[in-house]
């Protein structure tokens, strides 16, 4: 055990002694220099090494030979090991890091930035309240130091508005500490906690309290004092503003954490209130930011305020901090090394603009430590935050402070906003410039340090949260993981090994689900297995693309083993951001990628906005099949928790994401995005069915308004697919409107609804998958998505366009194809419930169905070939073998319906009396019968007797060429106007049009420009003056009285 | 020692009003000055009793009834660890000010602020 | 105006949230807390007369060790910050205005008695008022003396520096020989107690005062000669 | 296996007469419209000859394979949507294939034939073919909605989907029929029915007059005379289905002709009286009053329950 | 009469603080800040606090108002060089 009082020693010591050192060199002074944050940072972690592994006991140390109060005393136990094991790690990395920076400004600085580790580590170790004072101050000029260091005009200016909020936080401090000192007669923090001072209401000792807090609350950067923390993260070296964002402001918290004790209920709330509108307000005003340092400041100031709401909250609904230590220690280093990372990555890409990061495109592992910090931020799993923010919901949840839960959710689903925008700008930005970054082998080595450390300690937390099923619900992290060491060899061996590990995978599930679960668990795993090998048709992949792959199709297969609400809401994210990977990989995919990604965290936030509420009812419900006992909250859980399915399936309301995603995407990904990743939506729909059934808001059953969502889903989705001038936009507005009539069946909450839910699910996926395949195909070959600058390719790709016309039968519901059972199943059902209106509104979709349908084969394969697509070759073997295995599914199961039928009906029998019968092949219902057989043999029997007859009576039939149209000597400026396919349907089009209004569209158009204004009305604020900013923090002083002296 | 309590929230108030209405760089730093100064007395005025000695155990206190005696040392102690901190933080603003005039030549607090919303 | 207003409204704010907190109190009408230990037990414990030193220095030694920490730390921050690069400083060359000659003079005869008197201060720092701070500000003020005296003054540096790097670094080793030889961290008994009222009293108290005067001097003097700036 | 050959020689024999009744519907129908428009007109039998020449023309020509089968799926579509109504209630020889579906089946499989011409058309080339396949479709698909909702309105009163249990519902007098039992659906159901068959004034995408070249003519020789057996086949499967849908089936072979050649007439008699629609007119019109009748019939029994 | 002596210095204090404020020449204002550190040091003087009374006369009189003019020099001499 090293004794804690020689770190002061060490630095002071070294610090002292630099200047002197000077003479001999400036590697003999790096080399101490390093050595001593060396040897804080190994103290720290055999000190973590200690309590976490060996027990050991509280180290306390008390200066001059006195016991306090007497004397000041430092403390280390686990928390504060666990601090500084991180404050230090930080700091020798950040030294590392700023070696150069440091060099320039000579000797000096290195004992700024020893003096400055020193002071952190002495604000997390010190028990005296004075002591913390002093130490915070020597951490606040040691950061002024550093930031100005560089005398730059704007490094200057923000270090100077620092020192103006620093010094008037360092008033209050002190005039709360004077205050305290009176009413207690000690200086010592634990002293002061034991004598229970500030429960006294006194105006003299809450007014200690309010200088004490006041002063911590400025500096944790609250809103509206926080204009002079921004400009010192846009202005400083980002070096040295990791430095800060993560070590000085970690430091901080935790010493707000230690004396927080001391508040009183009224700053438990003043702290949540406080600090959850800074997380919102920094959050909305970063809406607007384009400068990365500053927007990353936004970040952490964000951060900051939801560390300090979590703090707050804990003391505020729970009385005590047991519950909250793990939260507050999760989304803490969770921040701390993210938001570290970051900063030093936009030390290395050196571009102030986030349009202009898309220099990092040509940097793979530059892009891939940016796009990890950044989930990181966003708690995604596996990472820190991710487990944090989940618990600290929870527990929102139980204590029934549902106004936190809602202001946490949606600053963070603020926070992804820009966050993943900039994101989208450095993956796919248009490139402005070659100057690429060129980052020291030093510069990388302490990021993808912090990378992994995040990464573990992401891991760490998370089985410290998993209790049950752990291998279950990591299994798509490990197969990524494994996935990830073949990347750089060929597209053959890593589609290989992505089938094997699929494969395993699947028989690792195999034993664990029956029924429904296995039925969806082997449309995702065998459509994973079976998309994956239609990837091989482009013979190039970038790299990460397999990984991701496999992870989105075996997390969405966890979701049905899932059996707890963590597992599950893992995995959905684990799916969420894995697709979302995947989707901005197309070349122009970054808005729709990030529409995406927005849309679907909203959903997952309200999602855990439900489980939250679940735990009010059910205190600790750690199950899925906990939500059987909503109670009277079951209207309220599930709509919350049905958001996150409805945005998957894209139902109406949700849907503006997924034209532009399935259309922007990779042609293979919007495949299986359609085929496969819409149902996991399906899934979780059922789900909810099979524990919660159909429960009432008020008096209005919520199964009606989902069956209403789904009609109406596939009735305008189909109709605006009838007006796509783009292939993938048309199959993507059809995919979401079959995808309605799916949902129409979940929600009839019947057996026979649910046998065409099912049904058409697989369905769905067959045909589907089939058709997006095809269109990859003919994308592929003639380098076009639009459908009126194709034509007649029927005659150079016959195979495709045979699958694309059973794709459409199958689609279209003409018997005697597989799509008929499901509109059989589905009208059957509707009529039996007596949803009459919804099954006349579904069959007018269907029909509208056939338009496009039309469309589709028409514009593409009909007609007159265009005079370049005359030597176009058939698509890929590769790409065409899948289809005609998904064609061979379709023929057998239209040929023998029964053979997925009576197991479907058995999967749907535990939840329903069926009302479905069988006499031999013939399906019967309450109201009708169908005989799939027969009518199969049926329509080829005529089928092929017409065609023999026709075969006979035209033998001397000539083939001969189509005839093309002329412009009349007119060269017109856009050819496709006078080409037939070009606006197609307009009559069509005209008759519709009251129904073409894209009101919702304009609905959330209308809901991300208030937003955004609303943030730049708010940033007004931070006018850039120190003065104003001096107000503003005279302001929140005001504020905070005025939220606390009420009590 | 009320009248010194009512002089030191008066300083501060005075210093808070020159912090926020001077647009002087210097001036700013000096209504901090002013403001700590004001703070300072607050400080010795908590640990003052009223007819008290200084806490020095001369050959005017009696070792013994000292306690009787003397004034709180503690809140003197602590004093002069403020006022020597904000010195040293007032000298190294100075520096601030003086490397940002010259940057621009100006004072004026309003006239640097190139970095906003 | 607007501006004015505002700053208006929030000094009424502050103002009524001082006459809240400030409004009932009252002063202390005898010593409690841990000021009651110091002063009963402060002078057996430590043998210093000066109770406000006993506490600076030893009781609460991690705080002035802070003290001077933070001292140091504006003084490399003015350092660093008003370093000049090689060819400003060539540029920035001008001749001073020489002060008069009686200045000068009386500067040089007086700035050791000046030094002098501080260190009387900061030796006697456990006897009578004033200690290591005091004294050294006063050191200080020899500097400033001698600037204005000679406006190209040049400071010797290296002994500055030495000094100053020799004092602290030795503040820091007198603090660990408290640990190791007495009772903790700073602790002044490492050296005998002497006896109570002469100047060898009170352990290492004179020796830390006269440590941080020191390095208080140099510190402060470095400060004004770098705000001085060198010509 | 006996059973089946059974089924198999009553659907062939169902098929011949139901071809030779419509073709005869047809020619007279022409006949009685040139009388009232005060022409002598073509002979009854004028679709046989038509027929026959088509069958024997020497000329033929197509524009590749889906052009060739076209046709194929559209007779296909006729033969097999006859094949799914029971034609003639109570007759073991005429109640076809209708155990292998009910209507669901039938309004489905109307489509195939439709999807299947469309297809064949396309691929002519032409820009005035697929044209005339948009507007078809257009208008189709604003047509079927009433006629929907009139079967879902019929399928609740009634319980049941299956048309010969709708026939068998109907039974016993005129009183039981749909038109009386549930006139809004029916009312929907006929006002549909004008669409669905396709003739004036809802035949713009035949167009005979404005445009010189549709699909129809893209066809000649074998071709057309598939599409011609089928217009008879498909029609007179349409008209019976009404039939039994809304007035009471047929228990004999004349009950169903004087009933059908009644449904027919009505439509040609509309014809007769309107002028011809533009696409997006039908389709407005179709989804305005037609569609309201039939949601209104198909919300008495939403709210009846 | 220890009162009388408070009250007055108080009333010394005051002035000078505002004056710091309000002077428009810096340099009487900043002796103005001096004067208040000044005075204030009597008054720790009075409230029995000698060691503060001196610090504050050494550092927060002498030595901070020395410190500012300093800086306000050198923000002076660069705009006569400049200007």
């Amino acid at each position: 055990m090293v004794n804690p009082i020689f770190i002061p020693v060490a630095a002071l010591g070294m610090a002292f002694l630099l200047p002197v050192l000077e003479r001999f060199g400036r590697k003999t002074v790096n080399v101490l220099f390093f050595l001593t944050l060396g040897f804080f940072t190994a103290a720290s972690l055999i000190w973590l090494n200690d309590f976490f592994m060996a027990n050991s006991p509280v180290l306390r140390v008390f200066t001059a030979g006195f016991k306090p109060p007497l004397s000041i005393n430092l403390q280390v136990g686990s928390q504060e090991a666990m601090l500084l094991a991180a404050i230090n790690v930080l700091s020798l990395a950040g030294a590392f890091y700023l070696l150069p920076h440091l060099n320039v400004t000579g000797l000096k600085a290195r004992v700024l930035f020893l003096l400055f580790t020193l002071g952190m580590n002495g604000l997390v170790m010190t028990r005296d309240i004075f002591n913390l004072f002093v130490f915070l101050e020597i951490t606040s000029i040691a950061s002024y130091a550093l930031i100005g260091m560089d005398v730059r005009l704007k490094s200057l200016t923000a270090g100077f508005k620092y020192m103006i909020a620093g010094s008037l936080a360092s008033i209050f401090l002190l005039f709360g500490i004077i205050l305290l000192y009176q009413a207690s007669g000690t200086l010592n923090i634990d002293g002061m906690i034991a004598s229970g001072v500030t429960l006294n209401d006194s105006p003299l000792i809450q007014g200690a309290a309010f200088m004490l807090f006041l002063s911590l609350f400025i500096e944790m950067k609250q809103f509206p004092a926080n204009g002079w923390a921004l400009d010192v993260y846009q202005a400083a070296h980002p070096g040295i503003s990791a430095m800060i964002s993560a070590g000085s402001s970690g430091a901080i918290f935790f010493a707000l954490y230690k004396i927080f004790p001391l508040a009183g209920e009224n700053w438990y709330l003043a702290a949540a209130i406080t600090g959850s509108t800074t997380f919102v307000i920094s959050n909305l005003i970063a809406l607007r930011q384009r400068q990365v340092t500053r927007l990353l400041g936004y970040s952490s100031v964000g951060q900051m305020g939801l560390l300090l709401a979590a703090l707050g909250f804990g003391f505020y609904v729970n009385r005590g901090r047991d519950n909250y230590a793990f939260i507050l220690a999760a989304l803490f280093f969770n921040h701390f090394f993210a938001k570290a990372g970051l900063y030093w990555i936009a030390g290395i890409v050196k571009k102030e603009r986030i349009e202009e990061w898309s220099a990092l495109r040509r940097n793979p592992v530059l892009l891939f430590l940016t796009g990890l910090f950044i989930l990181a931020l966003l708690g995604a799993p596996p990472f820190a935050g991710f487990w944090g923010k989940w618990a600290l919901i929870m527990n929102l949840g139980r204590e029934d402070t549902f106004w936190g839960v809602a202001l946490l959710l949606f600053g963070s689903l603020l926070e992804a906003a820009f966050l993943l925008r900039w994101f989208g700008l450095a993956m796919r930005g248009a490139t402005h410039d070659d100057i690429q970054p060129s980052p020291a082998v030093r510069e990388i080595f302490v990021t993808g340090l912090f990378a992994l450390i995040s990464l573990t300690l992401g891991a760490r937390f998370g089985y410290m949260r998993l209790t049950a099923d752990l291998w279950t619900y990591v299994f798509p992290l490990i197969l990524a993981a494994i996935l990830f060491l073949f990347e750089g060899f060929s597209v053959y061996l890593r589609v290989m090994a992505s089938l094997v590990v699929m494969l395993f995978f699947g028989f690792y599930l195999y034993p664990l689900e029956q029924g429904l679960a296995f039925y969806f668990s082997l449309i995702f795993i065998g459509g994973g297995l079976l998309m994956l090998l239609a990837t091989l048709y482009q013979p190039r992949r970038s790299a990460g693309y397999y990984p991701l792959l496999v992870l989105m199709f075996s997390s969405m297969a966890v979701l049905t083993a899932s059996k707890t609400q963590l597992g599950f809401f893992m995995n959905w994210e684990l799916m969420t951001f894995s697709s979302y990977l995947l989707i901005i990989r197309g070349k122009k995919s970054r808005k729709a990628a990030w529409l995406y990604a927005l849309f679907s965290l909203g959903g997952a936030l309200a999602m855990l906005a439900g489980f939250s509420v679940l735990q009010l009812i059910r205190p600790g419900a750690e199950l899925l099949a906990d939500l059987a006992y909503a109670g009277e909250y079951g209207g309220v859980i599930f709509t919350l928790i049905s958001m996150a399915f409805l945005v998957k399936v894209a139902a109406l309301g949700w849907h503006i994401w997924a034209p532009d995603a399935y259309a922007e995407a990779e042609d293979d990904l919007t495949a299986m995005l359609s085929a496969i990743l819409s149902k996991a939506g399906i899934w979780g729909l059922l789900l909810l069915a099979v524990f919660m059934g159909a429960p009432l808001w008020h008096s209005l059953s919520l199964n009606t308004v989902l069956g209403w969502l789904g009609t109406l889903t596939a009735f305008f989705a189909t109709l605006y697919a009838i007006f796509q001038e783009d292939a993938k936009r048309l199959l993507a507005w059809s995919s979401i409107g079959q995808v309605g009539y799916i949902v129409m069946g979940v929600a009839m909450m019947s057996h026979l609804g649910w046998l065409a839910a099912l049904w058409h699910t697989l369905n769905h996926f067959l045909f589907k998958g089939l058709l997006f395949l095809a269109i990859a195909g003919v994308i592929h070959r003639t380098g076009t998505r639009n459908m009126y600058e194709m034509g007649g390719l029927i005659k150079r790709m016959p195979f495709t366009f045979f699958s694309v016309m059973i794709g459409i039968i199958a689609l279209s519901g003409v018997p005697p194809l597989t799509g008929f059972g499901g509109k059989w199943l589905l009208y059957e059902a509707l009529i039996e419930k007596g949803w009459y209106l919804q099954a006349g509104v579904a069959f007018f979709a269907s029909t509208i169905a056939f338009l496009y349908c039309y469309r589709l084969i028409h514009a593409i394969f009909l007609g007159i070939p265009k005079p370049d697509q005359l030597q176009v070759r058939e698509a890929p073997f590769r790409i065409l073998f899948p289809q005609y295995i998904l064609i061979a599914f379709i023929f057998v199961f239209s040929l023998k319906p029964a053979w997925l039928l009576k197991p479907l009906s058995a999967m749907v029998a535990p939840y329903f009396t069926p009302t479905l019968g069988w006499q031999g092949d013939t399906a019967v219902s309450s109201l009708g019968y169908w005989n799939g057989t027969v009518m199969m043999i049926l329509v080829v029997f005529i089928f092929a007797l017409v065609l023999l007859n026709l075969l006979w009576m035209s033998r001397g039939s000539k083939k001969v060429k189509p005839f093309n149209i002329v412009y009349a000597a007119e060269k017109p400026d856009r050819p496709q106007t006078t080409h037939y396919a070009w606006h197609f349907f307009t009559p069509y089009q005209r008759a519709m049009r009251p129904l073409l209004k894209p009101l919702i569209r304009h609905f959330w158009q209308g809901v991300g420009e208030w937003t955004a204004t609303g943030g730049s009305v708010l940033r007004r604020i931070y006018n850039g003056n120190g003065q104003s900013y001096a107000m503003l923090i005279l302001l929140l002083a005001i504020i905070l009285f005025a939220l606390t002296a009420g009590a | 020692m009320k009248l010194v309590m009512v002089l030191g929230a008066a300083l501060m108030l005075i210093g808070f009003w020159g912090l926020i209405t001077r647009r002087n760089m210097i001036k700013m730093i000096l209504s901090l000055a002013i403001a700590e100064t004001g703070l300072q007395l607050i400080m010795i005025a908590v640990g003052y009793i009223n007819g008290g000695t200084a806490p020095i155990l001369d050959s005017a206190v009696d070792k013994l009834s000292a306690v009787q005696q003397v004034v709180d040392p503690v809140p003197q102690a602590l004093v002069l660890t403020a006022i020597v901190i904000g010195v040293a933080v007032n000298a190294l603003m100075l520096t601030f000010i003086i490397r940002l005039y010259q940057k621009k030549h100006s004072l004026n607090i309003s006239d640097y602020k190139d970095m906003k919303w | 105006m607007v501006r004015k207003t505002i700053a208006l409204a929030l000094m009424s704010g502050l103002a009524f949230i001082l006459a809240f907190i400030l409004g009932d109190w009252s002063p202390m009408e005898r010593l409690s807390g841990v000021a009651y230990d110091y002063v009963t037990r402060g002078a057996a414990d430590l043998g210093a007369m000066n109770l406000v030193t006993a506490i600076v220095v030893t009781y609460r030694g991690l705080d002035t060790l802070g003290e001077v920490t933070v001292l140091f730390l504006a003084a490399s921050g003015v350092a660093v910050l008003l370093r000049r690069k090689r060819d400003e400083a060539a540029a920035t060359v001008k001749i001073k205005r020489a002060a008069s000659e009686i200045v000068t003079t009386g500067a040089s005869l007086l700035s050791p008695f000046i030094v002098m008197f501080g260190a009387y201060i900061f030796l006697n720092g456990h006897l009578s008022p004033g200690g290591g701070f005091q004294g050294g500000a006063v050191i200080a003020s020899a500097v400033l003396l001698l600037f204005l005296a000679h406006p190209d003054y040049k400071l010797r540096h290296n002994v500055l520096n030495i000094i100053e790097s020799f004092s602290g670094f030795t503040y820091v080793l007198v603090g660990l020989l408290g640990l190791f030889l007495a009772g903790g961290f700073l602790d002044n008994r490492f050296l005998p107690l002497g006896t109570y009222g002469t100047i060898l009293s009170a352990g290492a108290i004179p020796l830390i005062y006269t440590l941080i005067g020191l390095k208080v001097g140099t510190e402060l003097a470095g400060i004004l000669e770098n705000m001085k700036g060198r010509a | 296996m006996d059973g089946i050959v059974l089924k198999v020689v009553y659907a062939i024999l169902s098929l011949i007469l139901i071809f030779n009744y419509g073709m005869l519907v047809i020619g007279v129908t022409a006949k009685i419209v040139a009388r009232a428009h005060g022409r002598i007109g073509p002979p009854f039998y004028q679709p046989y000859i038509d027929l026959l020449k088509s069958i024997s023309m020497r000329t033929s020509v197509h524009h590749g394979v889906m052009f060739w089968l076209g046709p194929v799926f559209r007779l296909t579509g006729g033969i097999g949507l006859y094949m799914l109504i029971p034609a003639v209630y109570g007759s073991e020889w005429l109640q076809n294939f209708s155990f292998s579906g009910d209507l669901i089946l039938v309004i489905y499989f109307i489509f195939f034939g439709m999807l299947g011409m469309a297809l064949g058309a396309g691929e002519s080339g032409h820009p005035f073919s697929a044209m005339g396949i948009m507007r078809g479709l257009a208008h189709t698909t604003a047509s079927e909605v009433p006629f929907a909702l009139a079967i879902i309105a019929v399928a609740a009163q009634y319980h049941t989907l299956s048309i010969s249990d709708i026939v068998a519902a109907q039974q016993g007098g005129i009183g039981h029929w749909t038109l009386m039992t549930n006139p809004l659906a029916t009312l929907a159901g006929m006002l549909a029915y004008l669409g669905m068959m396709m003739h004036s004034p809802f035949d713009l995408h035949m167009a005979p007059q404005e445009i010189p070249v549709g699909p129809v003519t893209e066809y000649n020789s074998s071709y057309l005379a598939l599409m011609q057996s089928n217009r008879s086949i498909f029609a007179s499967a349409k008209l019976i289905l009404f039939m039994n849908l809304f007035f009471g089936g047929a228990t004999s072979i004349p009950e169903m002709v004087v009933k059908t050649f009644l449904i027919f007439f009505f439509c040609v008699f509309v014809g007769v009286v309107f002028p011809r629609f533009r696409v997006e007119q039908s389709v407005r019109w179709f989804l305005k009053l037609p569609t309201m009748i039939g949601v209104l019939a198909v919300v008495i029994y939403t709210v009846h329950g | 009469m220890e009162n009388i002596l408070i009250t007055l210095l108080s009333l010394i204090i005051l002035v000078a603080a505002l004056a710091a404020i309000y002077l428009r020449n810096m340099i009487s204002a900043i002796l103005a800040s001096g004067l208040v550190s000044l005075f204030a040091s009597i008054l720790y003087l009075l409230m029995a606090a000698p060691d503060v009374a001196m610090t504050e006369a050494a550092i927060g009189a002498g030595l901070s108002t020395v410190i500012f003019l300093l800086a306000f020099k050198k923000t002076r001499d660069e705009e006569v060089e400049n200007g």
